[in-house]
């Protein structure tokens, strides 16, 4: 029987694929970048001795699973170019860039180190994506820009650095479309205001994701030091009208209040304040958290925005100036560190290839999903439909399986 | 039995020999006991080599082997298969992670690196006499049947996708609604008891006043959120307040009596936690919308302690608010509350402004979604835990997003904690295509990695039967503790706590770790 | 002088246990080779008489590493672990033995750091502490 | 007459009684009884010896009256079922009957734990209620527990306590029923603080007619500081006090004069509670302040028979 | 059934350290139940004894064994030459197993590793209460089958006393009065009258007071004729 072909690897994407699988299809799965897991990629885990329930680990299990499973096709660095077809299949092409490493690579990252490009020229994979393959971006690249830098290559111990990789053209037939492409986060720059992108204590959920996923540890990036007093802002870039997105980002409560938690589990002597408008931690008791903050002496919660954020001359540190919650006057609060939790927004919803799918966007960017664009065995699946979590995407993604595996799905 | 082991030392897709000396972990191996065949392979996973190291294998009449090769998953399938071939019990296949327990981590430190693989190697060998074959066995299914407790939105959505895989359904439904879905509905239908395992359960029902036993192969819990039970001060305090939903059918009836309405997140605003959700609040903004539209001159409040109106419902909150419905923000310190002199006066603090409204109540509506009272009843009879707000608690996030702890038994919907119909079907969906797929396998498979009691050892003391997750430890006729290897999962927490070491693990025996361990210390590097 | 060849040993599930061992692996983090790691099917197998054992086979510090507590996938297994440890260490308070030789932790598949910083933390304890009586290895 | 004690006297002659008490020191000297006996002599009808109140060593309670007799006070012995078994109680009742002792307050007692010789081994061989009958067998027939009858039998006025502030609340009235039935002639109350709740026993009381067959005196404690109130609210089971009551305490200028005032109007609202014929004073280490406060409660001079 | 607890490790540590040979014996009986004796913990004190020797460097050969009832003497027998072959023998049982141990072997020296506790119930696991102190003879059918002697901390006939608060006891805020907890029961049951009338004075000759107690049922006991070998006095 012809594949199912699953357009991005994130949660939605992974679990889907995984639940095809598991029923005996077989699938195509086209990831524009260098590995699976999607953003849950970048996030980190929240627990250090009881689960915090964030999911993340789940989408990075099914994603190392996937990558073993014979009836897994798992392009990496691809991208579908164009598909044609309807209800009898489509017909699909995907390109992938070539990655100029093979999988002999460990992930020891001494390449890494050597590299003498500004900004380095080949990467580990994001995060905690799988596989642990590191890549080359030509463009930046010595060995092809000048033609002679050859340092991965001499350093690599198991010599999977391949200069002749190539540039592949494939065409899939496919009998179903899983169309999983997800989310992005709205450019926290956007909100100058807040000094982000200005100051470099400033920094967004996302940026504080990655760092904590890998590092385990916060630092200042200023000079490094671990950050003693943090301010968290939420819905910055969601919920309004002029910048950033309208709707609220759904999941931002969860993860941020989340990272706090964890923040304290880490350092229990930082001093930690939560700026909010709602509290909106998803499914979960409303009072968990405020209950949480209340046993914590070093947690406050302050339900106000930010006017605006700039810098402590001198001292890398930031001032914080909001309207305090109970009266109306203005005051500022000191910190060493603080984090934007930054909205979401849907990626790839519109242009060529959804286009071509008969996939079209609503008034707030998100692909519309529908009964017979189902027929036409389109099937939208994850948070590129609406605003959703990691586990409710997989959750979604299970059912969307569940209908595709069926003769209504093409099975 | 004989024990003639063959190594097997895979390159790991030639990672392997840049980092320690695979000659000399193989001369190694070769000269310690009951070594009979060595083979040093390029790459395991792509199974190319495999055919030779069954010949060899049948040649030297191996019976149990050692693999150095990478992590268990993704090697395993190929391995097993090649000595399936050989006629090698798989219990007695050791595969060593050696790449991502030594190779990588230690890539820097070549010397101990060697040192570390060498005793790793020998600890396996070890370990590896110490093993006994184990068989998995299967037995048939008594029934096909998939039960679901609770016909609503996630019920329905779950007997319909446990249809398509030709296994039965039937749909518990404790009111007497009429159901359209596929399989059998039993109206004022409840699930009292049951016994059993993942597979074949067998479930007391309630129907009606009299009371029937049902097989099952698989259990949906769909139970869904305590819609219709209001608790709490304002509720016992407030004539004629009533759940949402049933405002909500009122409003599609236009049967709302005219006077001011109010929508207060919760009957019990002072209580312990809030099961308010995102999910209560989109409802009841849309209510409240749908409200406005039909009678723009009604005042509408709307009462919370936090406005959870996630996602697209953001987009509502605006509108309501922007065609004049009122929001009102209390918090716990200061909660609304009504004059018991006059009942019909509704006072509350409002944060956002900071002023004292007193406010004439005409319909009091109550947001909240209290976990369903049935959901103790049902995880008594399933012997699953709760949540500390009443729900079903789910297993780890490892065995997927919709299993209980329990095998077999899967949950969805409100009955783990309050969502929008939307949500709750899609969990309906998978939690159906679950269940359906359990039950279809039409076998349950069990054995291998279980644990056993030595009878004369045993004290009776029901420490295992208390420890256990999956009820797999019971007292047998002997009056001494037996385990029910279908419901066994092999994770040995009742051989860890067993006072009388009655208990051991197959695989995982005592005597097997701690030898292991043992010669793990004995090295020295 | 600290001594250069500590004896570490490790019971760790098989599951979000050795998946993040395999993870910090594969993302290429360098560790101290004295770790010997000993795989279980669950946290909830270990016995204390393992820990004790060990110890007595010449460990100079034991840890048990299992899945988050409530994403075990036995469900309550990590909870056991975490228990069965407690005791120990409560066992070696009484006797004078310094009970920071016996650890739990638990970590997640998705988590590439935790897995170094415990055996850094374990042969840095190992290292400090030194071998229960005897010489300096 | 059963003992023909001043108590009794006062008792039956149905005028109100005033009883107080008298803390033995925690040593061999007797110098602050006879001291005590002095200052307090005709401000109460009798003063209560405590019998190593919770489970503090002190000087023997018997001692201790026998002291005080010699100042011509009337003592009322307590005596505590912890630390005697049923040969000791019954001999201690005889000898302190031979001593002139005439008043006996029979009590289970408070447990070592709450004392400074925790690790002692206590008795219980009995409890208040079996120490109360075997007592009053003990007096009518001159009959042991064991059945041996003696030939001179004790002479002695039996009195027993009641907390009507301990749960079961609702089971509070009947054991004075049960304490009357075991021979009881008088009755010291736990300490009163919450009147509400002690008028509903009363009511309850009343409903049995027990105020008929026991005198009951209520029992009083004057406070020195807002501290105690609360010590007194939150450590002491058994013992409610109002939160009216600690905040009047907080916020009184002059705490010790602001405790006597309250004891004293406790004492005017007690007077006139029906059933209750006296009260008792425990002005723990505060003997001193008696006097006055039975005075400003217009209680002297004290009734004399002779 | 008995209830006891392992005693604190450096105590039995200090005990045994003037002794070369070591034997631990444990009991698949009561204090294997209550997680005191069992095969378990005898394997665990004599692991953790020899890291303690280990750390002292001190010579010491212990052995860890278990019986099924040590209170009786055919079980014990079993293992006579394990125990003689020691210089001392540690008990991982109630005191009953112990001083059964030592009445056998009286020349051989018997060290207890336990404290008994009581008669117990498992309310939990993990939680054993006493209810019971044997005192000979039982009266709970007419205190709505709760033992006030055992419950109560003053052993009150005609409880509760007044430092009954909450309903919890005076001694112990957390355990709760056992007389608040008759009056409940009788409540239900409706025999308040039981508690209304004065209780007698308990008589105690059946407890422990009226010294050791032997009971002997005459029919049960094996003539001198019927006894084999050792048996034989």
């Amino acid at each position: 029987m012809k594949p199912v072909l699953v357009i991005g690897g994130g949660p939605a994407g992974v679990a889907a694929a995984k639940s095809l699988v598991d029923k005996g299809a077989f699938i195509v799965l086209v990831e524009k970048s260098d590995s699976l897991g999607g953003r849950a990629r970048e996030w980190t885990c929240k627990g250090l001795v009881e689960c915090r329930n964030c999911g993340v680990c789940y989408s990075i299990d099914r994603a190392t699973e996937l990558l073993t499973a014979p009836s897994a096709e798992v392009m990496l660095l691809s991208n579908v170019v164009s598909a044609q077809g309807g209800e009898e299949g489509y017909s699909v092409k995907i390109k992938s860039s070539p990655r100029y490493v093979t999988d002999d690579c460990i992930g020891c990252g001494r390449c890494v180190a050597i590299c003498p490009v500004e900004g380095k020229a080949i990467f580990p994979p994001t995060g905690s994506g799988q596989p642990r393959i590191h890549w080359i971006e030509r463009e930046k690249c010595l060995h092809f820009k000048k033609g002679k830098c050859n340092a991965c290559a001499e350093v690599c111990p198991t010599k999977a650095i391949d200069y002749e990789d190539r540039a592949r053209n494939v065409t899939r037939n496919v009998r179903a479309v899983v169309y999983a492409t997800g989310i992005e986060p709205v450019e926290a720059c956007e909100m100058n205001r807040l000094g982000c992108g200005r100051y470099p204590n400033v920094i967004s959920s996302v940026d504080a994701e990655r760092v904590l996923n890998e590092k385990g540890r916060l630092a200042r990036p200023s000079d490094g030091k671990p950050p003693k007093k943090i301010g968290v802002v939420q819905c910055v870039g969601s919920r309004s009208v002029k910048v950033g997105v309208e709707y609220c980002s759904k999941f931002c409560c969860k993860y941020a209040t989340k990272i706090s938690q964890l923040l304290l589990d880490l350092d229990p002597e930082i001093n930690l304040d939560f700026y909010f408008m709602d509290l909106r931690t998803l499914y979960e008791p409303q009072d968990e958290f405020k209950t949480w903050a209340r046993a914590k002496k070093t947690v406050k919660l302050i339900r106000s925005m930010p006017a605006v954020i700039y810098e402590k001359p001198g001292t890398g540190n930031l001032l914080v100036r909001v309207a305090s919650e109970t009266d109306l006057d203005i005051q500022e609060n000191e910190y060493d560190l603080v984090i934007l939790s930054v909205g979401m927004r849907p990626q790839d919803a519109s242009g060529e290839v959804a286009r071509s799918l008969g996939i079209s966007p609503d008034q707030m960017g998100f692909a519309m999903t529908s009964a017979d664009l189902e027929k036409k065995r389109v099937f939208v699946c994850g948070a590129v439909t609406q605003p959703m979590d990691i586990e409710e995407s997989a959750v979604r993604a299970m059912a969307i399986a569940a209908r595709i595996s069926t003769k209504e799905g093409g099975a | 039995m004989k024990s003639n082991i063959q190594v097997l030392l895979c390159k790991c897709c030639t990672e392997m020999p840049k980092v320690i000396n695979i000659e000399r972990l193989a001369k190694l191996a070769s000269e310690s006991g009951n070594v009979l065949s060595v083979m040093i392979l390029d790459g395991l996973c792509d199974g190319k080599e495999l055919g030779d190291v069954v010949t060899e294998a049948k040649m030297k009449e191996i019976d149990r082997a050692v693999v150095l090769a990478c992590q268990k998953k993704d090697v395993s399938p190929a391995v097993f298969k090649a000595y399936k071939r050989a006629g090698v019990n798989p219990y007695l296949v050791e595969i060593i992670n050696l790449r991502e327990e030594v190779v990588l981590p230690n890539a820097s430190d070549k010397d101990r690196a060697q040192a570390k693989a060498e005793n790793k190697l020998l600890a396996a060998l070890a370990r590896s006499r110490l093993l006994q074959p184990l068989e998995r066995s299967s037995e048939e299914m008594k029934t096909r049947n998939v039960v679901i407790v609770g016909g609503g939105v996630a019920g329905q959505a779950a007997a319909r996708e446990a249809a398509k895989y030709g296994v039965h359904t039937i749909i518990l439904e404790k009111s007497a609604k009429s159901i359209i879905a596929p399989g059998v509905v039993m109206p004022h239908a409840t699930l009292v008891g049951g016994k059993g395992y993942g597979g074949s359960f067998e479930l007391k029902i309630k129907v009606g006043e009299s009371f029937e036993s049902l097989g099952a192969a698989s259990v949906v819990i769909a139970s869904g959120g305590g819609w219709t039970t209001l608790k709490g001060s304002l509720a016992k305090a407030v004539r004629g307040a009533m759940p949402l939903y049933e405002f909500h059918q009122k409003l599609l009836a236009n049967q709302i009596p005219a006077g001011t309405v109010v929508f207060m997140d919760s009957p019990d605003p002072a209580g312990k936690t809030l099961r308010v959700q995102d999910y209560a609040w989109e409802e009841t903004l849309e209510t409240a919308l749908e409200l406005k539209k039909r009678r723009p001159d009604t005042a509408v409040y709307v009462i919370f302690q936090e406005m959870r109106a996630t996602g697209l419902s953001e987009l509502a909150y605006k509108e309501a608010a922007e065609i004049g419905v009122a929001f009102i923000r209390y918090d716990k310190g200061a909660t609304p509350k009504v004059d018991p002199k006059d009942p019909a006066v509704l006072t509350v603090k409002d944060l956002s402004y900071g002023e004292v409204l007193k406010i004439r109540l005409g319909t009091m509506v109550f947001a909240s979604i209290p976990a369903s009272q049935d959901n103790l009843v049902i995880a008594e009879a399933l012997r699953i835990p709760m949540s500390l707000d009443g729900g079903i608690r789910r297993g780890s996030i490892q065995r997927g997003p919709l299993s209980t702890p329990k095998p077999g038994v899967f949950v969805c919907g409100s009955a783990l904690f309050p969502k929008s119909r939307e949500v709750a079907a899609a969990e309906g969906q998978a939690a159906g295509k679950l269940a359906g797929e359990f039950a279809a396998q039409g076998v349950i498979e069990f054995g291998g990695i279980v644990a056993q009691v030595t009878p004369e050892k045993c004290s009776a003391c029901l420490t295992c039967i208390r420890t256990c997750p999956y009820e797999a430890p019971c007292i047998g006729n002997a009056t001494k503790a037996e385990i029910r290897v279908q419901a066994c999962q092999g994770c040995g927490m009742c051989v860890g706590i067993c006072p009388s070491k009655a208990i051991e693990l197959h695989h995982y025996t005592d005597e097997q770790l701690m030898t292991e361990s043992k010669t793990l210390l004995g090295g020295d590097f | 002088m600290p001594q250069t060849k500590p004896k570490v040993i490790g019971f760790c599930c098989e599951r979000h246990g050795m998946d993040a061992v395999v993870l910090a692996a594969r993302s290429g983090k360098q560790l101290d080779a004295s770790v010997r790691l000993l795989q279980v099917p669950c946290t909830g197998r270990v016995d204390g008489l393992h820990i004790l054992k060990a110890l007595e086979d010449g460990a100079d510090a034991v840890f048990v590493l299992g899945c988050l507590e409530k994403n075990c996938y036995y469900d309550t297994g990590s909870i056991e672990g975490r228990k069965r440890v407690g005791y120990v260490k409560q066992m070696l308070a009484e006797l004078g033995i310094e009970k920071e030789r016996v650890e739990m932790f638990n970590a997640a598949s998705s988590n590439s750091w935790i897995f170094p910083e415990i055996v850094a933390k374990m042969v840095d304890v190992a290292r400090k502490l030194g071998p229960i009586g005897g010489e300096k290895r | 007459m059963k003992a023909g004690s001043n108590l009794e006297k006062v008792l039956e002659s149905g005028k109100f009684a005033v009883t107080a008490e008298i803390g033995p020191p925690q040593s061999a000297n007797p110098e602050p009884l006879t001291h005590h006996a002095k200052m307090l002599r005709g401000a109460a009808d009798a003063f209560n010896l405590t019998d190593n109140q919770t489970a503090v060593v002190r000087l023997s309670s018997i001692a201790s009256a026998v002291i005080i007799m010699r100042e011509g006070v009337e003592p009322v012995i307590q005596m505590t079922c912890r630390d005697r078994n049923r040969i000791a109680l019954q001999s201690d009742l005889l000898g302190a009957a031979a001593l002139g002792v005439r008043n006996v307050l029979c009590l289970t007692g408070d447990h070592q734990i709450f004392g400074n010789e925790k690790g002692a081994k206590n008795v219980f061989d009995f409890d208040s209620i079996v120490e109360l009958q075997v007592f009053d067998r003990l007096r009518t027939e001159g009959k042991q527990v064991g059945g041996e009858v003696l030939k001179d039998p004790p002479k002695t006025y039996l009195g027993c306590a009641e907390n009507p502030f301990a749960t079961p609340y609702e089971f509070r009235a009947s054991r004075l029923a049960k304490k009357v039935a075991a021979g009881a002639d008088f009755c010291q109350t736990q300490a009163i603080f919450d009147m509400d709740m002690f008028e509903k026993w009363m009511d309850e009381v009343r409903a049995r007619g027990l105020d008929k067959k026991i005198h009951i005196l209520a029992g009083v404690i004057p406070m020195k500081s807002a501290g105690a109130a609360r010590y007194m609210k939150n450590k002491v089971p058994g013992m409610i006090v109002p939160d009216h009551i600690v905040d009047r305490m907080k916020s009184a200028k002059d705490a010790k004069e602001e405790g006597i005032k309250l004891c004293v109007e406790q004492i005017g609202h007690l007077k006139n509670v029906k059933g209750v014929h006296g009260v008792h004073i425990m002005a723990v280490a505060w003997e001193e302040m008696v006097p006055r406060i039975v005075e400003m409660s217009g209680l002297l001079p004290r009734p004399k028979f002779d | 059934m008995i209830v006891a607890k392992r005693k604190a490790l450096n105590e039995i540590a200090e005990m045994l350290a003037p002794y070369k040979k070591v034997t631990v014996i444990g009991c698949r009986s009561c204090v294997a139940i209550c997680l005191a004796g069992g095969e378990k913990e005898v394997k665990m004190l004599v692991s953790a004894l020899k890291v303690k020797n280990k750390k002292e460097g001190r010579k010491q050969q212990i052995e860890g064994t278990v019986v099924e009832r040590q209170c009786e003497k055919e079980w014990v027998q079993e293992i006579e030459d394990q125990i003689l072959d020691s210089d001392v023998t540690l008990s991982m049982a109630c005191s009953l197993g112990a001083q059964t141990i030592g009445d056998m072997y009286p020349k051989h020296l018997t060290f207890p590793g336990l404290n008994t506790g009581m008669f117990g119930v498992p309310e939990e696991q993990g939680v054993w209460s006493e209810k019971c102190v044997g005192c000979g003879n039982c009266i709970i059918h007419t205190t709505g089958g709760i033992c006030p002697i055992a419950r109560c901390a003053k052993s009150m006939l005609n409880g509760p006393c007044g430092g009954s608060a909450n309903r919890k006891c005076e001694v112990n805020l957390e355990v709760e009065c056992a007389w608040a907890a008759i009056y409940d029961r009788l409540k239900i049951q409706n025999r308040l009258d039981l508690i209304e009338s004065v209780i007698q004075a308990k008589d105690w000759s059946a407890s422990h007071s009226g010294g050791r107690r032997v009971f002997v049922r005459e029919d049960a006991k094996l003539t001198p004729h019927q006894k084999k070998g050792k048996g034989v006095q």
